[in-house]
């Protein structure tokens, strides 16, 4: 192993239970984002982009998907000799293995390989985050302020402050107060999970944190404010542009519907910070004499025959003559019938629904259904096939095992 | 298949496609909006689980090389067998920047003979088609033939010269062959692909180019009609041929039937390419497209009908394309309008221009050309 | 992922706890073997070979230098879309996770990895054995014989009989009867650890064995004589070349020693079967004018200018002027001082050797010390340093852990 | 280092070096029993972190392509910048089958403008050194020079010419250039790399080549030296300069002193090159070797002395090889005596024959001979 100025340690262990359905076979940072890409991509992306070259990705739930699609890095410029990216899924030692407790864990637990590479700095980062981000400025900064730790944040609208981490700093950028999901908030400048540490302080506040049998081994948790109160000089860093945690089923959606926007936050074709991915060589999308395709985002292998409005359609969909989609985000392999209509859905990986099923449609008057997220977003499980006489009510999550009990008048 | 080694010929005639091959040879010509010619033949081998292919490189490779590497895209980057590239002989033995097949696989005999495999598939790359080289191999050892030819049922083909054109016994022993044939009474077009035990292609090889003979398939296989057994092996599929700026663009514009699509893309496996790192196809409100085929890293804002674009196309507000292809990164002015017009990669249009060309002449913009 | 008619299951978990200090931090599987290799080499090529391009290597046990060394087997040609190699540990599910309880378990565990790859045979192997094999000729005969599953078994010497799975066949190879490390044997033919199981009978097998609490979870103990009880058509397969388990300090030692015979049994430079190994690149060893080279096998980037007489010397050692290695396995990257002596031993990796040291010379008259293997292999950590002072007595097996306890008498 | 573009020339002088380049470019001549002398060259740029290498193909580059495929073995198989192989204009430009690296870089302009980078270091092939590209530029950047040439200071380069002597003022400046002298009173001589600012690079490939101009450094960069603050960076570790058969054998025998091979292979980082997969080398009881690099792969029964053994050469009992120079799966029959020979890849030896050379005219023999 080589030398490395800096070595990215990549969390990708989560299982993302409130994405619910889409996470049952599939660790989150595993979920297929923005029409060819998987969550994962805009991290290992950014690593590539910003010239790191050592990173490890820690997974430990469902990782088969992931670690086939990681493979050793080779999409992501990132299979580099004395390098480049290694999958640390919990292991065994002389003295037995246990699971990864917590963020802070994960990382104690793989010192070894980060020792490896011998490094200055270490960068935590979240294997679930859609976002462009140069790491390398952030580590100028970082090292400007001589900072033993230095904390990437963004503002967030005062009334979601409750939902994160947030700090309070004085005008050098310096961290003077750090609350976790506060009720009442001292700032709106929200930690975005990412992370520059010098390893030498990093590691004996792991070690500590590790002996204390009351930790959460959790880095926001645990080792920012240990570190806080040991006074060791935290910095955060100021991000200003587009930032989405896509752990719900409504940030998912909106994050996708942020990319049709006419002029989208983020870009996705720019060749100085290009995303990679792991590709599937398809053919070039078709689109048939009377589609009629807007403000829509399509990838390759695509067949549109029919209606797609507004929509986000995966690597490989299928949208026959008079089917309608708005709204709705189409994941890869799905096909959807003659006549179908897809309003405002989620439909998971090859799932098949047949020509003429309604999906998403309005609840008819006196029908009573359960909305489970704020946007009114159905969700159709992976390979499944949705009968051509389902209707299936706007807001559903559904999964094949709820199937049989479905009521009388779903079926239209 | 491991047992049957894949040769792909570049030396056939190119000039029928002017100004797409000047810089390029035939192989190396984009196609369907992100292939390039090769992407076909190569990947028909691999999916019939050909292991080992070596190509005989002649002039114009660069951007052949800079599109094939080490073969990886087709699985073919291996510790043993995987991709060959054989370059023609240059300074020693008095190659002229020859397009001979013969002088080409007589320089590289060697590797011919150190590949362990039993059997050979010589096949040139300018028919586009996916066709599943497993079923040919089956067919000719069934035959017990010498050789066995691919050929294709057609009217189309032979609109396109040159061809070969075939009659056969029922059968499927060829009967007799003819090269352009002033009259041609057969709709059985060769494909240019043959399959024969690799001894007997070296025994070719070696015995025609001593004679200074150019051609495998018009010099040593053509004449011995009378004494090997040459069988016909037909394939069903959708065949483009690839020899003419008039057949390139029609065969172009069959990708935009979804069953040509379907048929090209997916029938026995899928064709690889290069892959680059381009976002989905972004659609804006109010833009038109209808029946075409369109490549990642485009944007759509204005009108888009019976046309390919290739990788990065930005078609803006007032734009029209109509039945053209436009390749990788062409610059478009605003309200520039195109029909019957093939842009080759990195061409700029200026603002408000018009270009028009006809279906069977249609007009080409070469590479980096700006207007 | 693509169909195959067979899928192999590399079993990589094993701490090797009888190899002692050689597997302190690595998997049994990772540890150097013949000069160049790391044991699982032997297995990863044999499936190469075989033709067998969609490999899972199931780890546990202190896996960082196994997964780096397989990266995405480039090295053995299995780097292959839609197949190739795969490293699997336990993960976590939605109903949580555990750790492989046995060799069944692990395979257990990772059904959805084979069914990935609709298989219609599963063939399970080892890390850890040495030996060159076609496992297609097997396949052939599993084939042939209608078998649900086939053993490879070899013959071992009657008084062994007790450390291995016998069996005892019928005239057409049919298993009549397994007895797992009997007393008294009813036949020396042995199990090698080798199965080739038809997929669809393996995973009843597995999922009756899961359900039962009490089973070890085992192929040897648990699988196999479930399906001999059920009247399955189970059969041998007869191997004769060489195979060795070298799962312990005295058969690392000699299966070592094998290679360096006149003739050996093991041929490693056979063109056809290849044994392919992750290369580091360094340059042809350079032997010096006064070096005295016999009997052995040295690799890429040994500098030898002393005595090397019946030894393998790995990667980049060097043996300085006038030392004398002689009976000994030096792994990659050790350092023998000046006049050193070292007699039949082990040096682990990266370890330096002192001019004038000691090792593994005969015990003085009246010295205790403790033989801790048949052979009286000297064993050396790695990455230590033995000082110039030093005399290690034969039969020692020496962690650093141990140093400073070191009798009076060692130093010389 | 992410700043600096590397390309290799394969156009230096290869007519002294006799048989071992009939049918290889220079860069492809084996080399130190396991590697090909480009192998030098490109990974001391890749360990100066140079993420960007062309290299300018001439002739005779089969052997190299095969040898250095995508660039993998040396990291450079990347989405972004990576290794580029530049072809010689063939057809269309009448280039002769070439030797110019002028002609070849003006034909590959594309690239040197597409490039990100902001410096270039052009290198030939012929410098087996182990080399530190990064405190070169950093020198270069340090005297605010156009162009930094590198030198050795050493007698032994001289004595084999074709080779370029420098007087250099106190401050490193280069204040005389002169290809091979009559009486040459300087010892510094070129190692035929110079860095400068991409863009002076492509000024001059323009300016001269439309002047007719072939040679970069001779007819480009010598004439300017009035104009141009033109400095040299001494290197002092080791470096054998390939370019006669004499040569190659004295430089080949340098690597069996252990501080040269120490020096060559590890100062600063390791050399890489193509991985073969072969065993151990196996030394049977009775075995002689001394003062000898061998490579793995072999297996040695007989005597061996001062000489360098390639991958797979077995020495049965009886053979006895001196002062030689055998290269890869050399089959050598019972009682074979070499001394002062060159063997190319793949020889015959039958069975007692004595081969004797001199040693500053070793006897080689070529490629896939039988003697």
């Amino acid at each position: 192993m080589q030398k490395k100025e800096v070595v990215a340690m990549l969390l990708a262990g989560g299982q993302g239970s409130r994405l619910g359905i889409l996470t049952k076979k599939l660790a989150k940072p595993a979920v297929p984002f923005g029409g060819k890409y998987r969550i994962i991509d805009f991290t290992l992306s950014n690593c590539s982009n910003s010239g790191i070259d050592a990173v490890g990705v820690l997974t430990q739930y469902q990782p088969l998907t992931l670690n086939s699609y990681i493979g050793i890095g080779s999409a992501w410029d990132l299979d580099r000799s004395g390098g480049g990216v290694s999958v640390l899924p919990p292991y065994v030692r002389e003295q037995g293995g246990e699971w990864y407790k917590g963020t802070a864990n994960a990382v104690y637990q793989n010192m070894d390989f980060i020792d490896q590479h011998d490094p200055k700095y270490v960068l935590i980062l979240s294997g679930d985050h859609i976002y462009k981000m140069d790491y390398s400025s952030m580590l100028r900064y970082h090292k400007s302020k001589g900072a033993a730790v230095t904390i990437a944040v963004i503002p967030v609208p005062w009334e979601e402050t409750h939902r994160f981490g947030v700090m309070k700093t004085d005008e050098n950028g310096r961290i003077m107060e750090f609350q976790e999901k506060p009720k009442v908030a001292k700032s709106n400048l929200a930690s975005m999970g990412v992370y520059i540490f010098n390893w030498k302080e990093l590691k004996s506040f792991l070690e500590a944190d590790e002996a204390d049998p009351n930790s959460n081994n959790d880095f926001g948790r645990n080792i920012i404010p240990a570190m806080l109160d040991a006074e060791e000089p935290l910095y955060a860093f100021a991000f200003k542009e587009y930032w989405k945690d896509v752990g719900t089923i409504d940030s998912l959606w909106e994050a996708n519907m942020d990319l049709i926007a006419k002029d989208p936050e983020l870009k996705l074709n720019d060749s100085k910070w290009k995303i990679f991915s792991l590709n599937q060589t398809l053919p070039p999308q078709l689109v048939g004499p009377d589609a009629d395709v807007q403000g829509s985002l399509l990838s390759d292998g695509c067949l549109v025959l029919g209606k797609v409005h507004h929509s986000v359609i995966f690597t490989g969909a299928q949208i026959a003559e008079g089917a309608e989609v708005t709204d709705s985000v189409i994941m890869p392999g799905v096909k959807i019938g003659e006549g179908a209509i897809v309003q405002k859905a989620i439909i998971g990986e090859n799932t098949i629904v047949e020509p003429g099923a309604k999906i998403g449609v309005p609840a008819r008057p006196g029908e009573k259904v359960e909305i489970s997220n704020e946007n009114g977003i159905t969700v159709i499980e992976d390979n499944v096939t949705v009968p051509k006489t389902m209707r299936i009510v706007q807001g559903t999550v559904l999964s094949v095992a709820a199937w049989p009990e479905f009521p009388e008048e779903w079926i239209s | 298949m491991r047992n049957l080694l894949g040769i792909i010929d570049l030396s056939e005639p190119t000039e029928g496609l002017g100004e797409l091959t000047i810089h390029r040879t035939l192989g190396a010509v984009p196609f369907g909006g992100r292939y390039r010619v090769i992407d076909f033949t190569l990947s028909n081998m691999v999916n019939a689980g050909i292991r080992n292919v070596g190509i005989l490189l002649n002039d114009r490779f660069g951007p052949l090389l800079d599109h094939i590497k080490d073969g990886k895209e087709w699985d073919l980057n291996r510790q043993r067998d995987g991709m060959f590239l054989l370059p023609a002989p240059l300074r020693t033995e008095g190659g002229e920047g020859i397009t001979s097949n013969l002088i080409n696989l007589r320089h590289n005999r060697g590797y011919l003979e150190k590949s362990r495999q039993e059997y050979a598939i010589f096949s040139g790359c300018s028919m586009v088609t996916n066709l599943d080289y497993e079923a040919v191999l089956a067919y000719h050892l069934e035959k017990k033939a010498d050789i066995t030819v691919v050929y294709n049922q057609t009217q189309d083909l032979a609109a396109y010269p040159p061809y070969t054109a075939f009659v056969t016994a029922e059968n499927g022993r060829v009967l007799d062959m003819a090269l352009n044939p002033m009259h041609c009474t057969s709709s059985k077009i060769s494909l240019n692909m043959y399959v024969m035990r690799k001894d007997l292609l070296i025994n070719l090889v070696d015995h025609y180019s001593a004679r200074q003979k150019r051609d495998l398939f018009t010099e040593a296989i053509m004449p011995r009609l009378g004494e090997l057994k040459i069988y016909g092996y037909e394939h069903r599929g959708y065949v483009g041929a690839i020899n003419s700026l008039r057949s390139y663009y029609q065969h172009s514009m069959d990708l935009l039937r979804p069953e040509v699509w379907q048929d090209l893309f997916y029938t026995h496996g899928q064709i690889n390419t290069k892959v680059k790192h381009e976002a989905p196809v972004r659609y804006l409100e109010g833009s038109k497209v209808s029946n075409s085929l369109i490549a990642t890293g485009c944007t759509i804002e204005g009108t888009v009908e019976n046309s390919i674009l290739f990788r990065g196309v930005e078609v803006g507000p007032g734009v029209v394309i109509r039945d053209s292809i436009v390749m990788q990164k062409a610059k478009l002015g605003p309200g520039v309008t195109l029909r019957n017009v093939i842009l080759d990669k990195d061409v700029t249009i200026s603002a408000g221009k018009t270009l028009t060309g006809d279906p069977s002449f249609p007009m080409v913009i070469t590479k980096l050309a700006t207007v």
